[in-house]
């Protein structure tokens, strides 16, 4: 098969995924999910990555990716560490 | 070390098993930490295996853009405060739009430095400019309204679906433009067309439907994390943020019905009529800076509470809750909860009037309590429970000697850990005055209508998806 | 075949054996009905709504000689006297102590219909008029309770203070305890109830009450759904683990019977005196003796400063709807006695049913 | 501060101003008690109970010159003169209708403060008496009409046919009507309502029971919560519109008032005619004329069939609550009267808190 | 006609979207006929693509088999009984055991005579065999069973799971020899072996749990595809193997759920012990050939009905389910419903019992009808709803003149479209006698206490997943 | 990526398909959605055809192929019908 299509045969199972998946939130976690989905949208520091490390790359494209890279950096640990700190709330003491 | 593009494969589907686990994780409070677990972990071994492949050959500019980020992103993090956490998550927001943005300019010049430049990549190559400048501008003004900068009021204008077609449709001529000639003018205005309609797009929407426009962009920088992923054949990105962009519109819609909103109204602001009869509870709420809660939220803390009190008022008497609100005492005793009824002298609309009904229900006696007898055990009461009842948990009746009601002794309602109020709008009780109580950290209010609220807690006790 | 309703003879009696919705459909069914005129008075059924029903209007004679003469109470020796021979008579006989009664009936050749022997089986439950008024009593010995008793029966928390609820206690959970403890809880008393015949627990619960437990090493299950006497020692034990209970009642009414047999003393002058002030006892068992020996039958006194309500015909105080209840008693009974041949109605023969059978009481039985 | 609880003079009232309970609490505050031996007894409060708590038995004369008087009725003329000059009044006045009651107060410079004047603000709701009393009545009515009336409440099938649930009406939606409708519906009736004001709708449905809505085209508002006379041609409309409603009830209770005016009429004697048999009419404005012109005060009377209650003081029926209620006021209302110096407790201003200014009477309002 | 490689993948991936949408509409009554219809479609458009598609030469086999199959197929699924529907199933799954078992043996041999053997494509292949196998002795036994061929009764017998762990480890073993060796004797041992291993873990499990196994089995044919289509390198077949495969595990697992069984218990037939405290009301009902059912069960006939009678008994008092029965009545009149309360003049154990709980609950007297005046309307009646009644039901008090209660006038329940009847065990009522209402085939028993179940069927009526 | 991690991750994306797919399932389309499955894997049919087909098959493996062509097929129509007779039963009347 070829790349592209494979990417699509990935691209509709994940969506598939992405609409199954959280079905069924409790409201109060709305907020941490948002901020969880977001943290995880940073994944696109990879593609910064790759655009900023690669052979090819003129100076250009490494600057730009080097503020790609900074941009979804911040937002990766940003994101999870916030997370984090919304899911901390929601620690329960335990009953007596 | 340098990884096997096979190896690296692999850890890419299992950073994707691990995303995929996180956001599953976070759906339920018990398994929230460790799904934000995953996720990191996830983030580490694709950041990692990308690292580490064949394609990364150069680390400088790689490394100072990691440090700086990571730095910034902690700080950020720690210091932000609870209040403040929306606006932090559209600031970030706007972040990975904006990489999204750079990440695809920058394919574009390796590619076309490398001369692999082709139709269908720079078709990609828009959609991932697009939509990543559209959520960058669209969450730099989200953040604008919450932080206060921009008025959080909608700002609805005449034409401004016209408008926004239109902008929309010559951004993507311009991006056929693009992919058909590689004139990099129909680039860079198609770029900034696409800014411009982040712009237009979010400023008319107003500030209580904030929550469900984050999610919304959320779900955008997924689309664009996807396309880039397209753009660059890596499937990461393309399950990763097809996952994102999915479960990110299914959040918004999720968020929406929670609000009893209609999506299609939230997201093109200000289309159709929300506003038949005066503003919602809700939106009076938000304006006075009431917080407003789900049943779910009051349930999350009262099946744990090793003490729950109940305060019924009138409304109860008109909602005739009394029957759900036994059910509910059953429910909440089975998982090991002690509840009690705190009856105020006055509550209702005759002497006794809380008693006959919850008589009536079949509530013990001995679980039915008078004002001076209950009065010391609110302070240390996890949860209290305020059905429909108002006047008679007035904290101004002892603290404001020109309030019409002060001097009447009250339920210490005001002094418990967790407070949910039942009621159906921000309308007053019997004696007209404004309850202190609903302004206070502690306290939040669910609207509507007791009987259908307390029936909606007993069928939240009981579920629990899956 | 001709029913005679004369009206009931006995002081205080307010009831009246058929009602006039009663008598339409006995006609319908083929019967000639003869009341006294003014027999329905009491209970709130006038002469015309009989007469509009086609009932005929008789005078006390005439009710008395007809083929079929159905009363409430037991009848007289001059209503006996003025009966038909070979009449059929039914209703209460009171047949546990022998006064006389059935002896002159008999000699008239008089059938007498027991109504207090219809057996208590299902079929027969429409026809069961210990039940039937029972049940009133119950329902209206809780509100006599409530209007004697100086306090409020619920709950109330008010601005003025509390009022706390009545203690109420019943003692029997026969049918008129139950119907008690269901009108107690009503009024929103804290209820309390006991029985000898274990069975009750779950049927006290049922009715959202508590149950007295108490351990007196007999069981009083008796034949037919009934109690049985318990031992001499066992009654002790019982009056004596009753005794705390029952001294925090604020209200007790008792319903402990045993058929024919003297009430048992449940509710000792002891734990009178140690009630507070202005307490209630309803004693349902007032004609037999009572279940409590201050009682005294058909008044109300005051001792130890405890109101003791002795009334004997709870039912009569409710005449129109116990007349109403006795009257589709009585019907139904019919119904399994006549059958419709082409000359009218003729009698089937009595020994071939269970129910006649054994409500029939004749000089052998 | 020394105060006299002296015995009730009216004949048929039960009640006393203090209980032990609260008498306790007053002592307990720096108060001196001193009760008219026996004053509690026809409550159910004994005269140990108040020994026992710190409470002076004293003579008639000793509780009548306390510094402090007070009683649940107003004081008659002997009593007036009894009491010490300058000594403050606490009680019910009545001073709709001038009896003089007020003259010889102020002649002998006795202070009034009328329960009744109370405003019905949300800070004095524990010291009104009106309300605390009202809904005993509202309570007893119900009671008093169940065990007037000849039939159940409730609904009830049985094997010996169904008794249908009394259709009961309350006029007048006020603090006793509410209590009426709240029990007259734990007993299962089938209950209806209805009351001027138009805010009385909810609560009604907030008890369960049913709003009868009528357009007389005038709304029943007044102030302070109280309802206003209606004019001449809506008070007709009134009476027509009722009339079928209230015809087919088998119960009504009336609690309709009009402060210091005579009652409405709500209930006509062709309504009355109308009626079933055995009906029962209790009218809670018997005193002020009654709700049905029919009504005696004071009495039990049986017309076109229908018993009309007319009983004026329901509270003193249920004298062990009432007092206890009463005496909470009281209690209360002696709260915001007094201030607790070196030298004991003292009078605050009276004109200061709106309370005790609107209780007070003084010969220029 | 021939397509292209790549339009063939696209169409296997409409496929696939196709079955997934399928299995989606079917967890919901309104949408499971279009559901069914997507999997039909996903199908057609499955077996066109591969027949169009380059890789098959030769039709001649390939039409007669599936004309053939066709035929059969459609005969046996027209022709059965809608009570045999399970075995239907059962066989219907020994066939895909079967054709994946021929497909692997298929595929070995088409790869051995091109020469393309390895040890991964025999591994894929040995899993193929054995996991068909074992789907497809175990559907037999399973149909064997439902059919009444084998008994019915689980076979249970000392050492049956070290067995079955011994058969199963000799033949993973027999699948590495064959994969590494090449060696024929091994694969055809290894597929000998794994039909027994199908027998004998199957035999073990009584008849009851046998809906579970089916769809236990469901998912083994799953795997067992998805194997195949390993060794296929089709990722169509992949696609939906796991589908199935996942799917039907986690449907055992909720029927298992339903059933308050445990999943373990269930596949392990006999693994510890369930039958504490004598035969369970299900087993007993099961006994005497009657129904059991589901809460749920009765929602689907309620929610839909015109009218519902509901007949309370001292069982409704005993549990004291008014106050659950008021809520039901509500719910079920939004939802268009009317609901009748149907009294006997002798239910519960005193005059006017019912009425009493009944008044307590609210429920309004115009809703509560006697026997006479409701008894005609039975015959009309979509459902009834009997809640803790027994005796007031019981047809015998007409027709069986040695009955203790013969002659006591019945609520004519039985004329009744679909009949509930709640209660607890299969133990009589007051009068001590069998219950003819029960063993009628429109009446189904929901077991448990009164109150819970209500609550449940009130849930249930508002519940309705995604 | 080679074939077989395509097919891995294809794999892997639709077993979590597969698991979230019937959540909320109602008990009463517990029978059909067996039946429904169970005529999904006759997807195996796609398998005998491709056997069956191949220019390489000898005549045992021909044979096989049409073995399992033939039961496949019967379980793809018999399943889907028996699915379709079950769904029938569900069809409720309308409300009048
Ligand atoms: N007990 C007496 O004898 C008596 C007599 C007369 C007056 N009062 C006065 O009444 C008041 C009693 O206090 P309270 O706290 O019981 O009542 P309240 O202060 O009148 O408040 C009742 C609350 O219930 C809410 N409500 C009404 N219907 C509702 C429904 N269907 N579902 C949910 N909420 C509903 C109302 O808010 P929404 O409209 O926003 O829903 C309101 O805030 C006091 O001010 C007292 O002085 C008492
Ligand atoms: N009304 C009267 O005045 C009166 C007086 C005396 C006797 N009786 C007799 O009582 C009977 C009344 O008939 P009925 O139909 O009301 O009652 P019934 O025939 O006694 O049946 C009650 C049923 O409720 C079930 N049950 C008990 N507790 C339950 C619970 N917690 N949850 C669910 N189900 C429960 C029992 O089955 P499980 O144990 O399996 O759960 C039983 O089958 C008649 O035979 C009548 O003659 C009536
Ligand atoms: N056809 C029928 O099925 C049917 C009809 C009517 C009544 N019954 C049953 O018959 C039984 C008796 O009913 P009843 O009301 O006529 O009884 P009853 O009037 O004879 O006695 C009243 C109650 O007093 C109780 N009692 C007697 N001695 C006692 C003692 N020492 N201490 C405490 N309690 C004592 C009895 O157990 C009984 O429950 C009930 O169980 C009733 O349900 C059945
Ligand atoms: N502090 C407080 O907030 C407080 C305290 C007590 C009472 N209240 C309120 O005061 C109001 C009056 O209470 P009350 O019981 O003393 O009133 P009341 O005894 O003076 O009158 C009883 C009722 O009769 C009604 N009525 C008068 N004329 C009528 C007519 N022609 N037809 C029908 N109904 C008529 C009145 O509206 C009133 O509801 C009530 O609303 C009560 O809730 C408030």
């Amino acid at each position: 098969m070829p790349d592209t299509l494979v990417a699509l045969y990935v691209f509709v199972l994940a969506c598939f995924i992405g609409y199954f998946v959280i079905w069924g939130v409790t409201p109060s976690l709305h907020t941490p999910l948002v901020a969880l989905t977001n943290a995880i949208s940073g994944i696109v520091i990879v593609g910064a990555l790759l655009v900023t490390g690669a052979e090819s790359a003129g100076t250009t494209a490494e600057i730009l990716g080097f503020f790609a890279v900074l941009l979804a950096s911040i937002n990766v640990f940003g994101g999870f560490l916030v997370t984090n700190r919304m899911l901390a709330m929601f620690k329960k003491k335990d009953k007596k | 070390m340098e990884i096997s593009a096979n190896a690296q494969a692999l850890a890419y589907l299992v950073s994707a098993v691990l995303f995929i686990l996180g956001l599953k994780g976070l759906t339920h409070p018990a398994s929230a930490r460790k799904g934000n677990f995953f996720g990191m972990a996830g983030m580490a071994i694709a950041i990692g295996a990308t690292l580490l492949g064949s394609e990364v050959q150069s680390y400088g500019f790689i490394i100072a853009g990691v440090a700086a980020g990571a730095v910034i992103g902690s700080v950020l993090a720690a210091r932000v405060q609870m209040t403040a956490m929306p606006q932090l998550v559209a600031a970030l927001h706007s972040f990975v739009g904006m990489a999204a943005v750079l990440v695809a300019l920058g394919t574009y010049l390796n590619k076309a430095q490398a001369g692999l430049l082709n139709p269908v990549l720079m078709g990609e190559l828009s959609a991932g400019i697009v939509i990543g400048a559209i959520t960058f501008s669209g969450s730099v003004i989200a953040f604008g309204k919450l932080q206060g900068l921009i008025s959080g009021a909608p700002v609805i204008f005449k034409g401004q679906h016209a408008l926004n077609a239109v902008l929309g449709l010559i951004t993507v001529g311009l991006a056929v433009v693009f992919a058909t000639t590689e004139a990099s003018w129909a680039l860079v205005l198609m770029t900034l067309l696409a800014f411009v309609l982040g712009f237009t797009l979010i400023i008319p929407i107003g500030g209580a439907d904030m929550p469900v426009i984050i999610s919304m962009l959320n779900s955008y920088s997924g689309w664009a994390a996807a396309a880039t992923g397209f753009t660059l054949g890596n499937n990461l990105l393309i399950i990763v943020g097809a996952l994102v962009g999915f479960s990110g519109a299914i959040l918004s819609y999720i968020m929406c019905r929670a609000m009893n909103r209609s999506i299609i109204n939230v997201v093109f602001g200000g289309f159709g009529g929300d506003s038949e009869g005066g503003p919602s509870a809700l939106a009076q709420a938000a304006e006075k800076g009431v917080k407003a809660a789900s049943v779910e939220d009051a349930i999350y803390w009262m099946e744990d509470a090793n003490r729950v009190i109940i305060v019924p008022g009138y409304g109860m008497a008109v909602a005739q809750a009394q029957h759900a609100l036994k059910e509910l005492m059953e429910l909440l005793e089975e998982h090991g909860v002690e509840v009690k009824f705190a009856i105020h002298p006055v509550a209702g609309r005759m002497p006794g009037h809380m008693n006959v009904l919850l008589a009536e229900a079949d509530i013990p006696y001995d679980h039915v309590l008078e004002m001076d007898e209950i009065n010391p055990e609110f302070a240390t009461t996890d949860v209290v429970l305020v059905v429909g009842a108002n006047d008679v948990t007035n904290p101004a009746a002892k603290t404001d000697p020109s309030s019409p009601i002060y001097g009447m002794p009250i339920l210490d309602v005001a002094k418990a850990r967790n407070i949910y109020v039942i009621k159906r709008s921000m309308r007053p009780g019997y004696s007209g005055v404004e309850n202190l109580l609903y302004y206070q950290d502690n306290c939040s209010l669910i609207f509507g209508d007791a009987k259908d609220v307390c029936e909606g807690l007993v069928t939240a006790l009981k579920g629990g998806g899956h | 075949m001709h029913i005679g309703i004369p009206k009931e003879s006995l002081p205080g009696e307010a009831r009246v054996a058929i009602t006039p919705d009663i008598a339409r459909k006995l006609i319908g069914k083929g019967f000639k009905l003869s009341l006294e005129a003014g027999a329905g008075l009491a209970a709130g059924y006038h002469d015309d709504d009989y007469e509009s029903v086609g009932v005929a209007l008789v005078d006390r004679a005439a009710a008395l000689s007809a083929d079929i003469v159905t009363k409430v109470r037991k009848p007289s020796q001059d209503e006996i006297a003025a009966m038909k021979e070979g009449a059929l008579y039914i209703g209460h006989i009171e047949t546990c102590e022998d006064d006389g009664t059935l002896k002159a009936m008999f000699e008239r050749d008089i059938r007498p219909l027991a109504m207090e022997r219809i057996p208590r089986i299902s079929r027969a439950q429409s026809m069961d008029a210990l039940s039937s008024q029972s049940n009133i009593a119950g329902y209206r010995a809780v509100i006599e309770a409530a209007a004697r008793y100086g306090r409020f029966f619920p709950l109330m928390m008010t601005s003025a203070g509390s009022a706390k609820p009545a203690r109420v206690v019943i003692l029997g959970v026969g049918v008129a305890g139950l119907q008690a403890i269901a009108t107690a809880r009503r009024l929103g008393a804290d209820v309390y109830a006991y029985d000898i015949r274990p069975e009750t627990r779950e049927q006290i619960e049922s009715l959202g009450a508590k149950p007295i437990d108490l351990d007196i090493g007999e069981e009083g299950s008796g034949e037919g759904g009934y109690a049985r006497e318990l031992s001499d020692e066992a009654k002790a034990r019982q009056q004596e683990l009753l005794a705390d209970e029952l001294a925090k009642a604020h209200v007790i009414i008792t319903t402990a019977l045993i058929p024919c047999r003297p009430a048992p003393v449940l509710v000792t002058e002891d734990v009178v005196r140690r009630m507070r002030e202005g307490s209630v006892i309803v004693d349902l068992a007032a004609a037999n003796g009572g279940n409590c020996p201050l009682t005294e039958a058909d008044k109300v006194v005051q001792k130890h400063g405890v109101f003791l309500v002795g009334f004997t015909n709870y039912p009569s105080m409710m005449a129109g709807d116990a007349s109403a209840f006795y009257a589709h008693n009585i019907a139904n009974l019919l119904d399994i006695m006549v059958d419709k041949t082409d000359e009218g109605l003729v009698f089937k023969d009595f020994a071939e049913d269970e129910i006649t059978a054994a409500a029939l009481l004749t000089p052998e039985n």
